[in-house]
């Protein structure tokens, strides 16, 4: 059978951010996939050298623009680690409330663009249509829709009174049946199932192999959560579930990404339950002691990891950022092996892409 | 995890190195070896021990030396570090036992200008095809400036406004 | 003189092109609007397919280097004219303009040749996605074509007649076909959106995976001619199927044949739209394998009732 | 004499019907405005919130706008990010596919000037720097209504 290669990206409708794939097939049967990426690398890592500690917040923001929140929450619980501070418990519980809130965006969005993608357009509206009600929330909060700028060193910039609480209260339920009803429909529409089963399939050896983190991970069937073994922010004192499927495909992931969304709801009211009183933020110096470390959160999709080293100086001397994505991207060529063309928008939905992160 | 375990598996794996241990903030503790071992020490950990989450390479150029730090994690992280010299500094490869350290190392690679022995596709990961510069994040004064503004003849205008 | 001018009237404004333009443009907007309000959105003004087309027909016209300019040029026009030809033999509310016994045939081969060009035009503008579009278009076409075939041959085996015109006819005076045959009937229908490359059986043109499809590197006057073309296609084919299913045009009522025509038009119209929301895309072979093992068993089975009820 | 008059009645025939054709498609290029998207490097906010356009609460089809896949059938680009040396010569190429008229937008403070990133050493600037811009849309990251507000005014613009 001829091979013929096919181009897809940088600009490509599947890709919402330039990436490159040269998928070479047989017919419709992809036999190999060389990835490029870097289209949006813009030196992040090497910027944050140049600026101030409180500048860079902003910076780390902007790695993505769809977890901006838990990039700056796992930046600055790394500098205040080196400062040695003790955040204020008001504060790690209003952070922890935007990180889910964020999750229960990210993971709608997810829903919505894997729908677009395998041409089930109305699935794409309704789901974006439902994550308006959360980014109503995040901006009545903090004033932004996307980057919120929450987080400073040593707290948070936000606060929230029992009115608006009672009021985000009242949205989370409608959000809830929402998302139930979303989740109805996905179970039980046979073209989702035939379009989403059994495509892009890792194995928990596989997983472990490519050390894949976050729902793709669980999705495989390993349970890993950061929010669970490493609590940080105010996750220790929260009852949660953590998600598993055993399947690994698209539909596994599918459906553990909207079961975390719903356990991110119950994690919300929690919080806004028992939010502790007292301060918003500690003082922060400017200039940070000498000093490294290793700061981890749990990212909408998966686990991101910082290293900041401090010489002393008011300017990190290195800082190190491992976004999740980078760890689903090489086991694109993996699932993408015997894959029909067809799919590919599928597979490449499913991992939760972010190349903004990937890249930096 | 258990660091004692670890570390009194590293110990016996390497009974002549020097093996330094610190505890860091946030459930971290740093493993200081010789670049020579790091490779041995990541087949320990993968084969006997079981830990094979590595959750990334941070490479820095300190000013005197280039360091590399491989973040384990496993409930708890464990990162062992290794000092390479600033000239020609190279290491051997992970790929083969942890796949997943492929593009950390690809990275690593371009960003500091490390060789990383036997690694199967040591292109680079994100800087551009056309980069001519020096390795972005060694220091130097600054790593080759940022392209001119209006570095391109701007395409004519007019068909555009209408 | 005036058989001259009442062909000629015949063939550029009723039910011609003119009013088949109209009626490409009407059904866009209908088709789009009840998306959008299904899927939650208010959707485009009236006036939308109006102005796309225009928008298309004043922009520059590019190809790509290697591309086949005569045959990228002519593809878009064969098609419109076969389209326009067959709409011709397809009466309207009652209003025939021309018939011949055999001109059913006729119709369904005249409504093939787009497709056929369709796939020609992904072959010939050299692009990866095109041809890749090109040559799933010619698969969907071998799996919706034949159950598509037989399902209408249906009403023309009951009703002893391979003329659209006597077809429609003779429901006024016995009963609906669609209601004999609501297999054949859903069949037509399934099969119709096959041969229109509407959502869910999108395959050759799917946005997030070619692109476009064979149309991915047309622009300006030619891409308005193709979307034009689809869009007379969906009508015709719709006018095909109220003829062929949903009785003729007198029944004696006070109402005027054209409303009525109008009302059944504007059901099938609908039922497309609804089914273009509430699906996700399938593959190619998931298609295939629905043409082959589901529809073409099911179309065959009717068939095979029919005649033996006919004969027997 | 008899030579003259249908000869100016032409002319002004002529150039009445040009007007009224003129009008006509500007009027059809001012509703019918389709959009086609590229990142050139950007943090992806400026993208979601392009993609919320199309969805129930800002649905911009209404005012004609539909989110297309190819260069060839767009008239306008949106573009998000700065603009990184390796999408430099996409950038260029996706504008030299499209056919005129064509419109480039500018969405998000990167794009306009290349916003927290401009000192980056992987980094050209906004998109100004390798395409000529018909409207920039500021904002980190650019609101909907924002966007829908710029490419309103792009739209009178082309009036």
């Amino acid at each position: 059978m001829t091979r013929m290669t096919i181009p897809i990206g940088p600009q490509h409708p599947a890709l919402k951010e330039p990436l490159s794939f040269l998928l070479t097939v047989e017919g419709e049967r992809i036999v190999e996939s060389v990835l490029r990426m870097g289209y949006v690398h813009r030196g992040i890592e090497r910027i944050c050298q140049n600026r101030n500690y409180v500048q860079n917040v902003h910076v780390v923001e902007r790695v993505c623009g769809i977890c901006s929140h838990i990039h700056t929450t796992t930046y600055c619980q790394g500098v205040e680690a080196l400062l040695g501070l003790e955040v204020p418990p008001r504060a790690l519980c209003l952070r922890t409330l935007l990180c889910e809130l964020e999750r229960i965006h990210s993971h709608l969005l997810w829903m919505g663009v894997l729908a677009e993608l395998i041409g089930f357009t109305t699935i794409f509206m309704y789901a974006w249509r439902d994550r308006e009600i959360v980014l109503d929330i995040m901006e009545e909060l903090s004033g932004g829709r996307v980057a919120h700028a929450v987080n400073v060193i040593g707290g948070v910039r936000i606060d929230l009174d029992a009115e608006m609480s009672h009021s985000i209260l009242v949205r989370l339920d409608e959000l809830e049946r929402q998302i139930e009803t979303l989740l109805g429909v996905i179970q039980h529409e046979r073209t989702f199932r035939a379009r989403t089963r059994g495509v892009g399939h890792l194995s928990a050896e596989q997983v472990r192999r490519y050390c894949v983190v976050g729902p793709t991970a669980r999705a495989s069937g390993v349970d890993v959560d950061l929010r669970r073994d490493a609590p940080y922010a105010a996750y220790d004192q929260l009852d949660f579930r953590v998600i598993t499927a055993e399947e690994g495909d698209v539909w596994a992931r599918t459906m553990v990404r909207l079961l975390e969304t719903i356990e991110s709801l119950h994690l919300c009211r929690q919080l806004l339950a028992e939010l502790p009183q007292g301060a918003l933020t500690v003082r922060a110096p400017r200039r940070v002691p000498p000093g490294e470390v290793v700061s981890r959160g749990e990212a909408p999709r998966g686990e991101l990891v910082y290293y900041i080293r401090s010489d002393g100086s008011d300017k990190p001397a290195r800082v190190k950022i491992r976004t999740p994505t980078l760890t689903t991207l090489i086991t694109l060529p993996d699932q993408l092996r015997d894959v029909n063309t067809a799919d590919v928008p599928a597979v490449l939905a499913g991992v939760d892409l972010c190349i903004a992160c990937a890249d930096r | 995890m258990n660091v004692d375990l670890i570390l009194e598996a590293l110990r016996k794996t390497f009974p002549a190195e020097t093996i330094e241990v610190r505890a860091m903030p946030v459930n971290e503790t740093f493993v200081t070896l010789p670049p020579a071992c790091i490779r041995p020490a990541a087949q320990v950990l993968v084969e006997q021990l079981n830990l094979r989450h590595l959750s990334a390479i941070t490479g820095q150029d300190t000013g005197s030396e280039i360091e590399l730090l491989y973040h384990f994690w496993d409930g708890r992280g464990l990162t062992l570090r290794a000092s390479l010299p600033r000239e020609e500094p190279h290491i051997a490869t992970l790929t083969d036992l942890i796949p997943g350290a492929a593009f950390y190392e690809r990275e690593v690679c371009e960003m500091l200008g490390v060789t990383f022995e036997g690694h199967p596709d040591p292109r680079a990961l994100l800087l551009p095809d056309d980069w001519d510069g020096e390795a972005p994040l060694r220091q130097q004064p600054s790593p080759t400036p940022a392209a001119p503004r209006h570095p391109l003849p701007l395409p004519t205008l007019g068909e555009g406004g209408g | 003189m005036t058989d001259w001018l009442s062909a000629l009237f015949a063939l550029l404004v009723f039910p011609g092109f003119g009013f088949l333009f109209v009626c490409a443009l009407a059904f866009q907007w209908i088709d789009r609007k009840v998306a959008a309000r299904l899927q939650g959105r208010i959707g485009p003004p009236w006036f939308q397919p109006l102005a796309d087309f225009i928008k298309l027909m004043a922009k520059e016209d590019l190809l790509p280097t290697g591309a086949h300019e005569w045959a990228c040029a002519a593809l878009p026009m064969v098609s419109l004219a076969t389209v326009l030809t067959a709409a011709l033999y397809i009466p309207v509310g009652g209003w025939v303009t021309s018939a011949f016994e055999g001109d059913l045939i006729v119709v369904l081969f005249l409504l093939s040749i787009p497709a056929l060009a369709y796939f020609l035009a992904g072959w010939l503008s050299v692009s990866v996605y095109s041809v890749v579009g090109g040559s799933r278009s010619l698969l969907q076409y071998f799996a919706y074509e034949v159950p598509f075939l037989m399902a209408l041959s249906g009403p023309a085996i009951l009703s002893g007649s391979w003329s659209i015109a006597r077809i429609a006819a003779q429901q006024s005076e016995t009963v609906w076909m669609a209601l004999v045959q609501p297999l054949g009937f859903l069949l037509a229908i399934v099969g119709l959106i096959g041969k229109l490359k509407r959502s869910p059986f999108d395959i050759p043109k799917a946005k997030s995976e070619i692109v476009a499809g064979p149309l991915t590197e047309f622009s300006g006057r030619k891409l308005a001619l193709w979307h034009l073309t689809l869009h007379m296609q969906t009508v015709v084919g719709i006018f095909l199927l109220v003829n062929l299913f949903l009785g003729g045009p007198g029944i004696g009522l006070a109402v005027p044949a054209a409303l009525i025509f109008g009302v059944k038009v504007l059901l099938i119209l609908l039922a497309l739209s609804v089914a273009s929301v509430l699906y996700a895309r399938l593959r190619i072979d998931q298609l295939a394998s629905l043409g082959w093992r589901v529809l073409a068993p099911l179309a065959l089975a009717q068939m095979l009732t029919i005649i033996w009820i006919g004969v027997g | 004499m008899t030579n003259a008059c249908p000869c100016l009645t032409a002319t002004l025939w002529g150039r009445l019907e040009r007007d009224m054709l003129d009008s006509l498609v500007r009027w059809a290029r001012r509703k019918s405005p389709w959009i086609l998207h590229f990142n050139s490097g950007g943090c992806n906010g400026c993208d979601i919130e392009i993609l919320d356009l199309l969805t129930p609460r800002y649905d911009v089809e209404r005012l004609g706008i539909l989110k297309e896949a190819s260069p060839r059938h767009a008239d306008i680009l949106l573009c998000t990010g700065p603009v990184t040396r390796q999408s430099r010569d996409r950038l260029r190429r996706i504008y030299e596919q499209m056919p005129a008229p064509r419109w480039v937008v500018a969405v998000g403070s990167c794009s306009c000037s290349g916003g927290v990133f401009r000192d980056g050493y992987n980094v050209l600037g906004g998109v100004d720097q390798v395409l000529p811009v018909d409207m920039y849309i500021s904002g980190c990251p650019c609101r909907p209504e924002a966007m829908i507000d710029g490419l309103v005014r792009l739209l009178e613009m082309i009036e």
